[in-house]
């Protein structure tokens, strides 16, 4: 798929009747927006409760590109689940179930949007064009990030969480001081979160001062119906995205396994945003398949059934069928995207296997960008240190 | 009277049990302590028995769990908060030190809030970012808080049930790298006769350099006092197990027969818990002392990457050169 | 007026017509309940947006109970201003303008319920019947507070910006848990807190706590349109009670000036929270006539024809006119009442005089339940060090 | 070289003017910090003459503050935020010690957060509980902070922009009972030639006792001094200045020429940057010290109700009794 702007069309007023309404004629959720049903049928057009009407026009190419994208992600993320079972990596946070939220987010970005995301967003790592390596030295623990946020657009992953969500709204606050804001050419931001981050405090004093401020940005928060154990009704009593109105701006609600309508509804939100017409929060409402990370038993706290009943929801199978359906796609192309994550999978063990521990008085490098004498003391010391035992056993 | 061998881990899992079973006020709270039992299986089962009134799983967020535990405590009850890692107390940071810690004196003493604060602290288990640091000298730095480590599980199973029982609010410190480590725990002893919480105690006896540990430091310390030993020097090791307020009678006795005094703890060197130590010991130790008391700490580096946290963390080698320093001096 | 259970009534349930809309009629401000304009007519019945039909049937004595609480309060106030600007307290924070929303509210709670205020609730405090001097100690300087909030079913005063909001809903669930909601005798909470107060982290983790738990409670937010200096726009670009509703509970605003309205408002409220209904947020919308403390210079930020336009719907002077229109009282009452005023701010002020200086060792007290060798051992040094001042000139 | 003579809050007022003018990627943020100036009026004039752009009004919340800033740094922005009281950073603790302090760390070096944290701190205004404290330890032992404090208006002025110029996040600490004093400040000079930010300078030379002190306890040594040298004792007064680090070679210096070392300041002791100083002065000067360091702090209790702060406080007689006490030894 194109990146940059690939031929997409949503359109923000009014709409004709010919649309549905969000998710009308489904059952059980008549707030989600989708254009891609878990059979993989196609919805024409959607109308968000705000009267947006939410598309997709895509070439064949581009519908092709998006599958790719989904079995890449999910391929290079068992990779990362294998390795750590292997101890290659301390701990790896596996985005599986959430490739479509990640991928149709990550791919409405325009090269100007700035990112920032939890420690899952492996996905929209992916999709900006980045090199998956990146994250791995993270998790592999010999970094802690270590790159420039305004060299990939893309800020580091953040643990603590929901801290980042007041960084992006800083940031987009910086993008209205410059002025980029009002035209197609506009910056935008994204923060990324999960539903547990949506109680701490920090999530809500963004929400305060997106709004106040009137920051260019969408707040994304992938719903994936847990924060570790604990299940949604631990964080809220009523629809996440609903929580943006109380605040004076829009949510919406999207079926986060719907690569095609995560993209529009995203799109249309960070285009809302570069236009000038601020902060908006879409919930993407997904399902986090695996562990929570690599150390957890998720058997302790839910039931297989929940699990299978997700798993009829998977991103990549409703893509293929359509794919298959619509004749968008052969047995060849699909062999093709395997072969090609296979083989970039392949490629990504083969560096993780050969990063290199860094050195012991690395530890000491880049504690403040003007260095301090205690650590330059502590440095010589322990260096000093070190030496004594060169030559022994030890 | 029942022994039984129990990792440091399960100990504070029957300790709050206990604690549970012995006053109904006692509950429990905190990110996945229900179904999950913690991220460390502290609170394992208790939610199962004790059903989820007593053991709460909140939302995910520290100054909720910490504000929400004041009310309680407000209203008679006895909240025993877990805070998932060490990196992660700081967002409840502003209810800890101005609301926990001075409602009993802005009170003039008519508002109790006997709080438990468990946190699982300090570094070695090869995690990320956040997971590792050992925040105590914040804590022991902010008057009206106590905190208490433990550092082995016969203290971590009576401990815990006396923190629980105080009317003081404490901050737990839980050496979450020992949280495997197991030893003999004399389950059925009264508490009332058990060591007092805040209080020092010998835990290697020795005659030739006082060495001053908490927490997971302990078993360092006490390795290195066995190599030492092997080498003809005579540690003598003590558990300080409270830092604030600190016991220190123990070790001024200690120091001024050894003459000689050092430090060991995982979190950075300055303004650190060991810089306290060295005050404290060097002033009542003047004359007694053969050289300054010597830190062997975490350096003053945020908390590194895995790959690098044993040069980061204070080890026996580490402990040993410091003790053999106080001879050059 | 009686305390405990004045005879008034309001109705949980869809409304017959006859009442009016809430605020309908008035210009301005749609979605404000109000049940006495600032000329002291009487409106007979608000219906509010969920169709709960507010309104009050005092008794002619609890009309001018009302009427004595506003001028006590606001009197008992002034002398508190008058005692900062002669130098014996150190602060004040002065409710002036916020009678009706501390009067209201105040006399709304029932015996058996649990306020926490921020620092300026004197009002509310006076309505539990609790001594105005309780919380001079702390303005004074010669405490921090120093009373039991359970004695009082009163918190401490909180400082910290929202911390008690927290505070509140522990309480609130621990009311729960101990099973005293669902009966008339349920208890509920009532928590203050101000419109800057909005933006803070834990007030709106107290939100999602609240609606997670069900917590019976009552947010009461009296919007004085100012935190310090800064207006409520750069708080939020949304009415505040609307901030409920993103949380999953309802919010409603209320004249704040109207002590009636109030009064039904967060009486309905508190009942709701007590059968277990659990928690909602009230938005008391008032304006803080004076300064923000004695320490404030409002001039610099706000002009004087705004303070003027609210002088006009003070909450006494249409208590009065509302009296004196219905014939419920006449001038020797209005004396009666000024006078009882003067005679409660002048013992007041007698006591404030007489509150005596703390021994300087006291600042060792209280530190912990169970003490501190640390504590103890700084107080003997001190005591000495003091004594070796003793007979010297010092 | 134009000399005026300023209170230490006016000196602020004009150097963070000149920050604004020297630089358009500085804002300013906080609350009141607009049409208000600031409750201690420290930005008066500045959002008239800059614009809310770059003197920005936020809303009330302090990890909001903190957190934005840290987006705005990342965009190329220096903000400069106020925290209005020591008592009211708390709710910004963990964007501070996890956010700010560690993301040049984190990010090896690649990004930069050149941030400015002003809090006027410390007591002696008879305030209310929160305006009073003196939280400098909480965050000189976060790696990756750096800490200063300055003491007069001349030291207020350069000190402001030097810390707005330095690409370290610095927490910024205003005696803020000291605003109101005045003295002579070179409005002029060259910011390049001026005294390093992170350098601790002789207040005032003696030979007989070695006084440390910072911000608002600066004057109070030095009055103690001149009261010191009534009796014929001269005090010699270090103005640390920064914090973290410590710049402690003119202290070693001074401490081996006098033999006798006091530290003073309103923090309490416990785990306080009094026992840091004790502790490296210690083992520095080992063989020079005729008598312990001694601490004279804040107590170890929450700080006190205003009327009894002038207790609680270190005064002219408490730093005169220390002195002695060295002596005493
Ligand atoms: C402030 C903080 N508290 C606790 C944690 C531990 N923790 C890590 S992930 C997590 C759950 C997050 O849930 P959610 O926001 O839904 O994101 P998800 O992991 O499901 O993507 C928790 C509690 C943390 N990282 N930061
Ligand atoms: C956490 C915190 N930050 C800042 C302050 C300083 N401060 C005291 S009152 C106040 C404004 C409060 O405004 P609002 O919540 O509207 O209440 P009001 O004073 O108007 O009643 C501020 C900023 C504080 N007390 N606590
Ligand atoms: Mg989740
Ligand atoms: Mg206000």
């Amino acid at each position: 798929m194109a990146k940059g702007d690939p031929g997409v069309t949503t359109r923000g007023r009014r709409a004709a009747p010919r649309s549905k309404k969000a998710g009308a004629g489904k059952a059980g959720d008549p707030e989600l927006v989708q254009l891609l049903t878990p059979e993989g049928e196609r919805i024409e057009s959607v109308t968000g409760p705000d009267g947006t009407e939410y598309r997709v026009d895509f070439t064949d190419e581009e519908y092709r590109g998006l599958y790719r994208d989904l079995v890449l992600v999910r391929k290079l993320d068992a990779e990362a689940t294998a390795l750590q079972r292997q101890g290659e990596l301390g701990i790896w946070a596996s985005l599986l179930g959430q490739e479509a939220a990640q991928v149709g987010s990550g791919r409405a970005l325009r090269t100007q949007d700035m990112a920032f995301p939890t420690y899952r967003e492996h996905g929209v790592l992916y999709c900006r064009g980045i090199d998956p390596i990146m994250p791995l030295g993270l998790f592999r623990g010999v970094d802690q990030g270590g790159w420039d946020p305004n060299e990939f657009k893309f800020n580091m992953y953040t643990i603590v969480i929901g801290a980042q969500t007041l960084h992006a709204t800083g940031y987009a606050m910086g993008i209205a001081m410059d002025g980029k804001t009002g035209t197609d050419d506009g910056e935008a931001v994204i923060a990324y979160f999960g539903d547990g981050a949506t109680s701490q405090g920090d999530v809500n004093e963004s929400f305060v001062w997106a709004g106040v401020f009137n920051a260019p940005m969408v707040f994304f928060c992938q719903n994936n119906q847990y924060a570790i154990s604990e299940p949604l009704e631990r964080q809220t009593r009523i629809p996440l995205y609903q929580r943006a109105a109380g605040f004076g701006f829009p949510g919406i609600r999207v079926d986060g396994n719907d690569v095609l309508a995560t993209y529009a509804v995203t799109r249309q939100a960070l285009d809302n945003a570069r236009h000038g017409q601020g902060p908006s929060l879409i919930e993407a409402y997904t399902y986090r398949m695996g562990a929570h990370t690599t150390s957890d038993d998720p058997t302790r706290y839910r039931i297989a059934s929940e699990v299978e009943a997700w798993q009829a929801k998977d991103p990549i199978a409703r893509m293929k069928a359509f794919l298959t359906k619509q004749q968008l796609a052969d047995a060849d192309f699909f062999a093709e995207v395997d072969e090609q994550a296979r083989r970039e999978s392949v490629h990504l063990r083969e560096r993780v296997l050969a990063m290199p521990n860094p050195e012991p008085t690395t530890l000491f490098d880049h504690v403040y960008p003007n260095g301090s004498p205690l650590v330059e003391q502590q440095r010589e010391q322990f260096s000093r240190y070190l030496e004594s035992f060169e030559g022994s056993a030890h | 009277m029942a022994t039984e061998t129990l990792t440091l881990g399960k100990a504070l899992n029957v300790g709050l049990r206990r604690a549970l079973e012995n006053d109904p006020k006692v509950v429990i709270m905190g990110e996945d302590v229900g179904k999950l039992g913690g991220v460390f299986r502290i609170t394992d089962g208790l939610q199962k028995d004790f059903g989820d009134q007593r053991v709460i799983d909140t939302p995910l967020a520290e100054s909720g769990i910490i504000g929400t535990a004041i009310g309680l405590a407000i209203r008679g009850y006895r909240p025993v908060c877990e805070i998932q890692f060490d990196g992660f107390v700081y967002p409840a940071y502003d209810q800890i030190v101005s609301q926990v810690a001075k409602m009993h004196y802005r009170s003039r003493g008519k508002l109790k809030i006997p709080m438990v604060i468990r946190i699982p602290f300090g570094g070695g288990i090869g995690a990320v970012e956040h997971h590792s640091e050992s925040p105590e000298a914040y804590f022991a730095h902010t008057a009206g808080l106590k905190v208490v480590s433990c550092a082995n599980p016969q203290d971590a199973y009576v401990m815990i049930q006396q923190a629980i029982a105080s009317d003081d609010p404490i901050i737990f410190l839980e050496p979450k790298r020992r949280y495997w480590e197991k030893g003999p725990v004399e389950v059925d002893a009264p508490l009332a006769d058990a060591y007092p919480l805040h209080a020092a105690r010998v835990a290697r006896p020795g005659t030739d350099v006082t060495v001053l540990a908490y927490g997971p430091m302990v078993r360092t310390c006490l390795d290195a006092a066995t190599a030492a030993a092997e080498d003809g020097r005579e540690l003598e090791v003590i558990d300080l197990r409270t830092l604030s307020p600190l016991d220190l009678g123990v070790v001024y006795e200690s120091v001024k027969r050894t003459g000689r005094a050092v430090v060991v703890h995982e979190a950075p060197s300055n303004v650190g818990l060991g810089a306290e130590l060295a005050a404290r010991i060097t002033e009542e130790c003047f004359y007694s002392l053969e050289s300054p008391v010597l830190r062997v700490t975490g350096f003053d580096t945020p908390y590194p990457a895995a790959r690098v946290e044993e040069e980061y963390l204070p080890d026996l080698d580490r402990v040993l050169d410091a003790v053999d320093r106080t001879y050059g001096w």
